[in-house]
């Protein structure tokens, strides 16, 4: 694979792409060094993404031009780009719910059975190759599974199993790991270098600073649409790395928590999910002012048992109290009317209305606030409070009218934690929060957290990043496999005893 | 107890309607079981209901074909299990009805209601030569019914021929189809009367709907004259077919100015007498269907223009609604 | 303004070109305006001409204006025509005249809200069964608005028995064939009803609602909206759009019977798409609808009054509605 | 489809229930042959019967086939109707006797296959049309066929200039109306277009980027599928099934009209969702599809066998099919 003699196997001279509105990038120059992990970091909306897209053909760029292994490309598709030896893993899934593993990972390039002149698919051979892909990568998934019945993490690792398989010589990762748990990490680092081994260059593009340092071999920063520098990750350390980012000075990681933890606020005892796989007997309780971390490994259910909570799934036993008050939550409705609020993990698919303004995208949970005696809409104050909220969370938006789907991934999910602040809620249920966040948003994020808790309000937060949880949490619940383990204070939470109890299987 | 398969072309049209419905009526005096099937205007409906109807053990048929050259294809059928036909509204082939002698048309052609319009408007003009054109010119607008289909054919052409023939020229002014639809109808005629305003002086229709349609678009214009001299308070005539009950009592109120009635009553009696007789074994050439004896000379028009068959012709006449009679067509 | 105008952004397109490249249906809708004054030498923006075309459309605005929302909120309707059928012909059924004997309730006098009541209630039963077929059945709205409109065609032809129900008293024509002024009735009912669709779209919270299901059903029920519920509104304030359509049609035309309004589903579906009502959902505004509207009448007026060949028309129907939609489409092509 | 044992651990549904649950389509369609079974004493089940019901869906069959694909890949056609008419007409104008007057080409005597070339062509035609809106025009599929309905049917007309193209050669008849032994030849037909299709979709590459398509056409077009092509390319495959459709009816009626074929769109589409294939694509199999056709076509025929009031008839197939597929989206329900 490794093309010796060439310095780079990948360059990518002077791009430029602008959208409507939006200069994306601005020349920008890329080049990449084959058997290298090549970090790309920047701010949300930098225009990692949309370079990487460029690559790919699924845009073509405005100027610029893309050598790869020496030669001057110009890919019209992304099949183009698949044939000359680049694969991506995308930053938003991409498969086909409703068809098999196997199908999903060898589509568009199934292998094939000759019969005369007439070409089948041969589909022992991509079952037989689909069982070899998984155990190579040490991974395991039934090949003959649907997509869709999938975790989303093990979809994830669909992704990447499909990405490896195509023996590329650059594979592009757009946030590969957002969905997945730090095990689950360590898995792809080490596939990753044993691609690199094999003198694959990798272009990874995170949010997490830590992988950063234990995977790149070099990292870009992009700007605003503008390339800023390339440096090996040797020479530089993470405060320098999170400057050249945001361009200003960021010393602290996480804000200060300095709330008094008040009264109880949600008490949920011996809750079951109605799915007999999923979570049961679960007990915990939630005061004012304070944060509670729930951690896990992927598939402890932590997603299902919030979900629950918000009333978007059946439980089967158990019972969830408000202030002391028995409730009954049967759908998000009457979970909001209690003043839960619950940001979702999965952004495209429960959370924005990607035609829709920002402005609705944010105002669209609180509408019945902003009514005046005739119940007609404010859209005034409505305006002036989504574009409040926005601001303070710095989401970087053409205008308040753009379509969200304009936005970059980050910004997106900034604007769906503006929309639950705009409810005010009294308990905010958040899960994975910062997936797909720069370093920066996310300090303004757990500034606004330690606000809210300031301010007497509860939050619940899953998240699969162990400094976040420890970072940010009063208490840590862990769970495994839909069973609670445990639950640490702050001063026992760490990377080890969280992980400890995550894995304590029956 | 004797059974009668009725094969309907579409039970939406009030005709074909009223066609059934009076077949029922029979039926049920007869002591018959009779086996009404509708196919909605679909011939390959037809065609699988007649199936159904013969693995039933059903022989003889009452039959409203959706098309004429469906016919022979449906007698064939029907002759192969020792059965029988009679086809009413739209006419079998001359091939349809040589298939065997047990093969009867029982109805008044299609375009003998475009005749006895041209019939009508001839009157009109000759009692008021003076709306006519110079040079004896009509100035026609045409509201056709859905294109293709058979009594759309036929009615217009029969119209159009007769005027001609009654050495009258012809001016299609505008011509366009309205499916049948009075509110399609009023909405071409709303655009024609802003577009021809005094450029046309009568408006003929293929039907009733379109005419009413007509009607109450020429009012809401204002398209209207003091009296009723000419037996239309309409600046020109309008001309449907039908004669619905609507239709009649427009022209109780001088506002249709004629319509043509195709017997539903005459046609489903004739037919169903016939199959009747032919279910009891009691048909024998030169039999009486509802008083009516079969065509014994050749006409101009097919079947009923090929001597072979001519004795399976029972012509059930159409009749104009005009002034004079139309009363006698209300019910009370 | 949260935009960060720095290096990233531009300023947005400004006067006319970004005018027509937002407005793509209202530049089409005046193309073939022109087009069509040049034609009949400027005799189609006289008024009665005007009038014409706003008393054609009249009908089919209020079905379109009910599926517009529709497929707002992801839906699509194929019952209106048999709907509005079968409204037109209860609502005339109760404003026959006394003295017509062939009347469904020969010798009954009603009185002259009677049918519009009855319009309007069949109508709204039909868009709340559509509603709950969609929301609470999970049908697709294409298979059950399909199933419903047999059933709306059964339940008109046994009410009729397939007879035209005519002869209705003047009265009642009046409402839908009368003028105010110059100003044909009908055209004003439209406008209050744009009005009331309009207030509802913009400056409603359900209005909102409804762009949001359309726009991702699953974020709207996290977002706290009952989606079922807002599905059975959409589809029964279009039902009672379709009412009012029917009962407005049966006056204007003096008559109901088996075919009226047959075909109009596609008709208001093809108009709102010109007007730039996206099927994938959550895209659309009143104004769009009605341009939408106005264009498809437009083309059918024209060419009833330029006398353009039956055969031909559709053949061009066909072509415009396709350029129409192809242009507005474009302006979202770039993004995708 | 799972359920619990003692220590908590799932194991799938075995035996009846689970295939009941899996195989509605099925369930349904048996259910109701069996119910008519009993309500005709059986005489449904013989094969005089059987065979009528074959006759009768075989041309609908391949419409249902083409559209089906279609659905799979998220669209929908709705020119189906009016492009099998113009096919009809077409490959009937060329299967005309030479000593019938009145026919198009009179006195010309066309070799046998040339209708079904010039038919399959015009279908196939039509079918590209529709498939290079949709893909590069990037026109809903809904309104693009809408445009090419109107498009079909106005050069049916003007093809036609609206008669009737009758009088067939029996030899051209013959090919529709044959049989072999029992077997009704369009029977036959049906059959080996089902093994097309059914090669097609599960073991050709094609196949699989329809469902890939229909399932997430993003995903795919970044798995390097040529989304655009491979939607022109199931649209061509649908018209060319119109095509053969249309050829068949032709021969079946001995003629061809405007009226040929009007509304077999919204049958087809019918049959194949109450078949299982998703409206939200990436969903149907060949079989569900044909499965989807005889339940229709079982409705039908039995209705007109027991001879059920045709007015009542459309409630009853109304109400049949909305619970049909209502029944079919309860496997679904879980999943949302
Ligand atoms: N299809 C599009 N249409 C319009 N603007 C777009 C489009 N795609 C991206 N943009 C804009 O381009 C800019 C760069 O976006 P991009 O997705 O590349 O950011 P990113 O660096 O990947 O951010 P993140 O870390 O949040 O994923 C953003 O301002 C975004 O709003
Ligand atoms: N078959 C399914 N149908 C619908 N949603 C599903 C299905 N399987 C998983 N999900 C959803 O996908 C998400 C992630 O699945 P996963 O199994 O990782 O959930 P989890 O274990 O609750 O999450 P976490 O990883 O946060 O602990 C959850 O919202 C879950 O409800
Ligand atoms: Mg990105
Ligand atoms: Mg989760």
């Amino acid at each position: 694979m490794s093309d010796a003699g060439l310095e780079y196997v990948l360059e990518m001279v002077g791009i430029s792409k602008s959208f409507p509105g939006v200069h994306a990038l601005d020349k920008v120059t890329l080049r990449v060094k084959p058997g290298m992990v090549h970090a790309l970091m920047g701010e949300n909306g930098a225009g990692k993404s949309t370079l990487m897209k460029c690559l790919f053909g699924i845009y073509r760029e405005d100027e610029g031009e893309i050598i790869l292994k020496g030669s001057r490309s110009k890919f019209h598709s992304a099949k183009d780009a698949l044939e000359a030896g680049v694969s991506m893993i995308h930053q938003e899934l991409s498969n086909v719910p409703e068809r098999s593993v196997s199908e999903n990972i060898w589509l568009g390039r199934e292998p094939l059975r000759r019969i005369g002149i007439l070409k089948f698919l041969d589909h022992r051979k991509m079952h037989d190759d689909t069982s070899v892909l998984m155990k190579s990568l040490d991974m395991d998934i039934n090949s003959s599974e649907r997509m869709g019945g999938l975790s989303i993490s093990k979809q994830q690792a669909c992704e990447i199993a499909k990405a490896v398989s195509y023996d590329a010589s650059v594979v592009v990762m757009d946030e590969p790991s957002s969905s997945l748990t730090e095990t689950e990490t360590a898995h792809l680092f080490k596939i990753i270098r044993n691609l690199t081994a094999k003198g694959v260059a990798v272009i990874y593009i995170s949010h997490k600073m830590s992988e950063i340092f234990q995977i790149a071999d070099e990292v870009s920063i992009m700007r605003d649409g503008k390339m800023i520098g390339t440096h090996p990750v040797a020479d530089i350390d993470e405060d320098a790395l999170i400057k050249l980012m945001v361009g200003r000075d960021n010393t602290h990681r996480f804000p200060p928590v300095e709330s008094r933890i008040g009264e109880l606020r949600l008490q949920v005892k011996g809750l079951c999910s109605s799915n007999p796989r999923s979570f049961r007997n679960v007990n915990f309780e939630l005061r004012r002012g304070e944060i509670l971390g729930i951690g896990g490994l992927v598939g402890a259910q932590r997603t299902e048992l919030v979900v629950s909570i918000f009333g978007l799934r059946q439980v089967s036993a158990g019972e969830i109290l408000v202030d002391g008050e028995r409730v009954l939550v049967r759908s998000p409705r009457d979970a909001i009317a209690k003043g839960i609020a619950l940001i979702t993990e999965d952004r495209r698919g429960s959370g924005i209305f990607p035609l829709l303004s920002v402005t609705i995208n944010t105002a669209v949970a609180s509408l019945g606030s902003y009514l005046n005696v005739a119940r007609f809409l404010e859209h005034r104050k409505i305006e002036a409070e989504s574009q409040k909220l926005n601001e303070a969370l710095r989401t970087k938006t053409p205008s308040m009218a753009t379509q969200i789907q304009n936005l970059s991934g980050g910004n997106q999910q900034k604007v769906l934690v503006s929309r639950w602040l705009m409810t005010m809620p009294d308990i905010l249920i958040m899960d994975e929060p910062t997936r797909g966040i720069d370093v920066g948003a996310k300090y303004e994020i757990y500034s606004i957290m330690a606000d809210l808790a300031r301010n007497g309000k509860s939050i619940i937060m899953v998240s699969s990043e162990m400094p976040e949880l420890i970072g940010m949490s009063h208490r840590v619940m862990v769970l495994c496999a839909g069973r609670h383990t445990g639950t640490l204070e702050k001063s026992e939470a760490t990377q080890e005893s969280i992980m400890r109890l995550a894995t304590q299987f029956e | 107890k004797p059974v009668i398969g009725a094969l309907i072309r579409n039970l939406d049209e009030q005709f074909v309607a009223d066609y059934a419905a009076n077949l029922k009526v029979l039926a049920a005096k007869a002591g018959v079981e009779l086996k009404l099937l509708d196919s909605r205007s679909d011939q390959a409906t037809q065609l699988d209901q007649l199936n159904t109807l013969i693995t039933q053990g059903v022989k003889y048929f009452v039959i409203v074909p959706n098309q004429t050259e469906a016919t022979e294809q449906m007698a064939k059928a029907i002759k192969a299990v020792g059965g029988g036909a009679a086809f009413s509204n739209i006419q079998p082939s001359v091939a349809a009805l040589k298939v065997g002698p047990n093969f009867f048309l029982a109805s008044s052609p299609e375009s003998v209601a475009g005749s006895i319009q041209a019939d009508i408007i001839d009157n009109y003009f000759k009692k008021n030569p003076a709306a006519l054109a110079p040079g004896k010119t009509i100035n026609a607008l045409f509201l056709l019914g859905q294109l293709g289909h058979p009594a759309q054919k036929y009615r217009t052409e029969a119209v159009k021929n007769g005027l001609k023939a009654k050495g009258y020229k012809l001016n299609v002014i505008a011509e366009d189809t309205a499916n049948w639809k009075p509110d399609e109808a009023q909405q071409k005629m709303d655009a024609w009367i802003a577009a021809y305003n005094g450029k046309f002086n009568i408006v003929i229709t293929n039907n009733d709907g379109m005419a009413l349609g007509a009607v109450e678009s020429l009012l809401t214009a204002k398209y209207t004259k003091a009296d009723a001299k000419d037996g239309t308070i309409l600046k020109v005539p309008v001309l449907g077919v039908d004669a619905t009950q609507v239709a009649l009592k427009s022209m109780a109120e001088d506002k249709l100015y004629a319509t043509v009635l195709q017997d539903s009553v005459g046609q489903s009696s004739t037919a169903f007498e016939l199959a009747l007789a032919m279910a009891t074994g009691k048909y024998k050439p030169g039999f009486k269907a509802w008083g009516l004896s079969p065509e014994t000379k050749p006409g101009s028009e097919a079947p009923a223009n090929d001597a072979a068959v001519i004795g399976q012709c029972y012509l059930v006449p159409f009749k104009a609604v005009t002034k004079e009679n139309y009363k006698s067509f209300m019910t009370k | 303004m949260a935009a960060k105008t720095a290096a990233g952004t531009i300023e947005p397109k400004k006067g006319l070109r970004a005018f027509i490249s937002k407005n793509t249906n209202l530049v089409t809708f005046v193309s073939l305006a022109i087009l069509l004054g040049l034609l009949t030498r400027g005799r189609s923006f006289e008024w009665p001409s005007v009038r014409n075309l706003m008393i054609a459309e009249s009908v089919r605005a209020f079905a379109a204006l009910g599926v517009g929302m529709i497929i707002i909120t992801r839906g699509i309707d194929l019952s209106i025509g048999y709907v509005v059928c079968l409204v037109a012909s209860v609502a005339a059924s109760f404003a026959q005249t006394s003295d017509y004997t062939a009347a469904l309730y020969a010798g009954r006098d009603f009185p002259l809200w009677l049918p519009f009541l009855a319009g309007i209630i069949t109508g709204g039963l039909f868009g709340l069964l559509n509603g709950v077929l969609v929301a609470y059945g999970r049908l697709p709205a294409f298979i059950a608005t399909l199933g419903t409109m047999s059933v709306a065609r059964g339940f008109q032809l046994i009410y009729t028995k397939a007879a035209v129900v005519g002869s209705l008293k003047d009265s009642y024509k009046t409402i839908s064939q009368g003028s105010l002024g110059p100003i044909p009735n009908l055209a004003l009912y439209v406008a209050a009803a744009c009005v009331v669709i309009w207030v509802l779209l913009r400056h409603t919270k359900r209005g909102t609602n409804f762009y949001a299901i359309g726009g991702n059903a699953m974020a709207a029920r996290v977002s706290g909206i009952n989606v079922e519920r807002e599905t059975v509104a959409v589809y029964t304030y279009a039902g009672i759009l379709y009412g009012i359509a029917g009962c407005l049609l049966a006056g204007r035309l003096g008559l109901a019977n088996a075919l009226t309004a047959n075909g109009m589903e596609l008709d208001a579906i093809a108009a709102v798409t010109v007007g730039g009502v996206s099927q994938t959902g959550g895209v659309g505004t009143m104004s769009g609808m009605v341009i939408g509207v106005l264009t498809l009448g437009i083309i059918n007026y024209g060419m009833t009054y330029l006398g353009v060949d039956s055969y031909y028309q559709l053949l061009v129907k066909g072509f415009i509605i396709i350029a129409a939609v192809y242009f507005d489409m474009k302006k979202y092509a770039r993004r995708s």
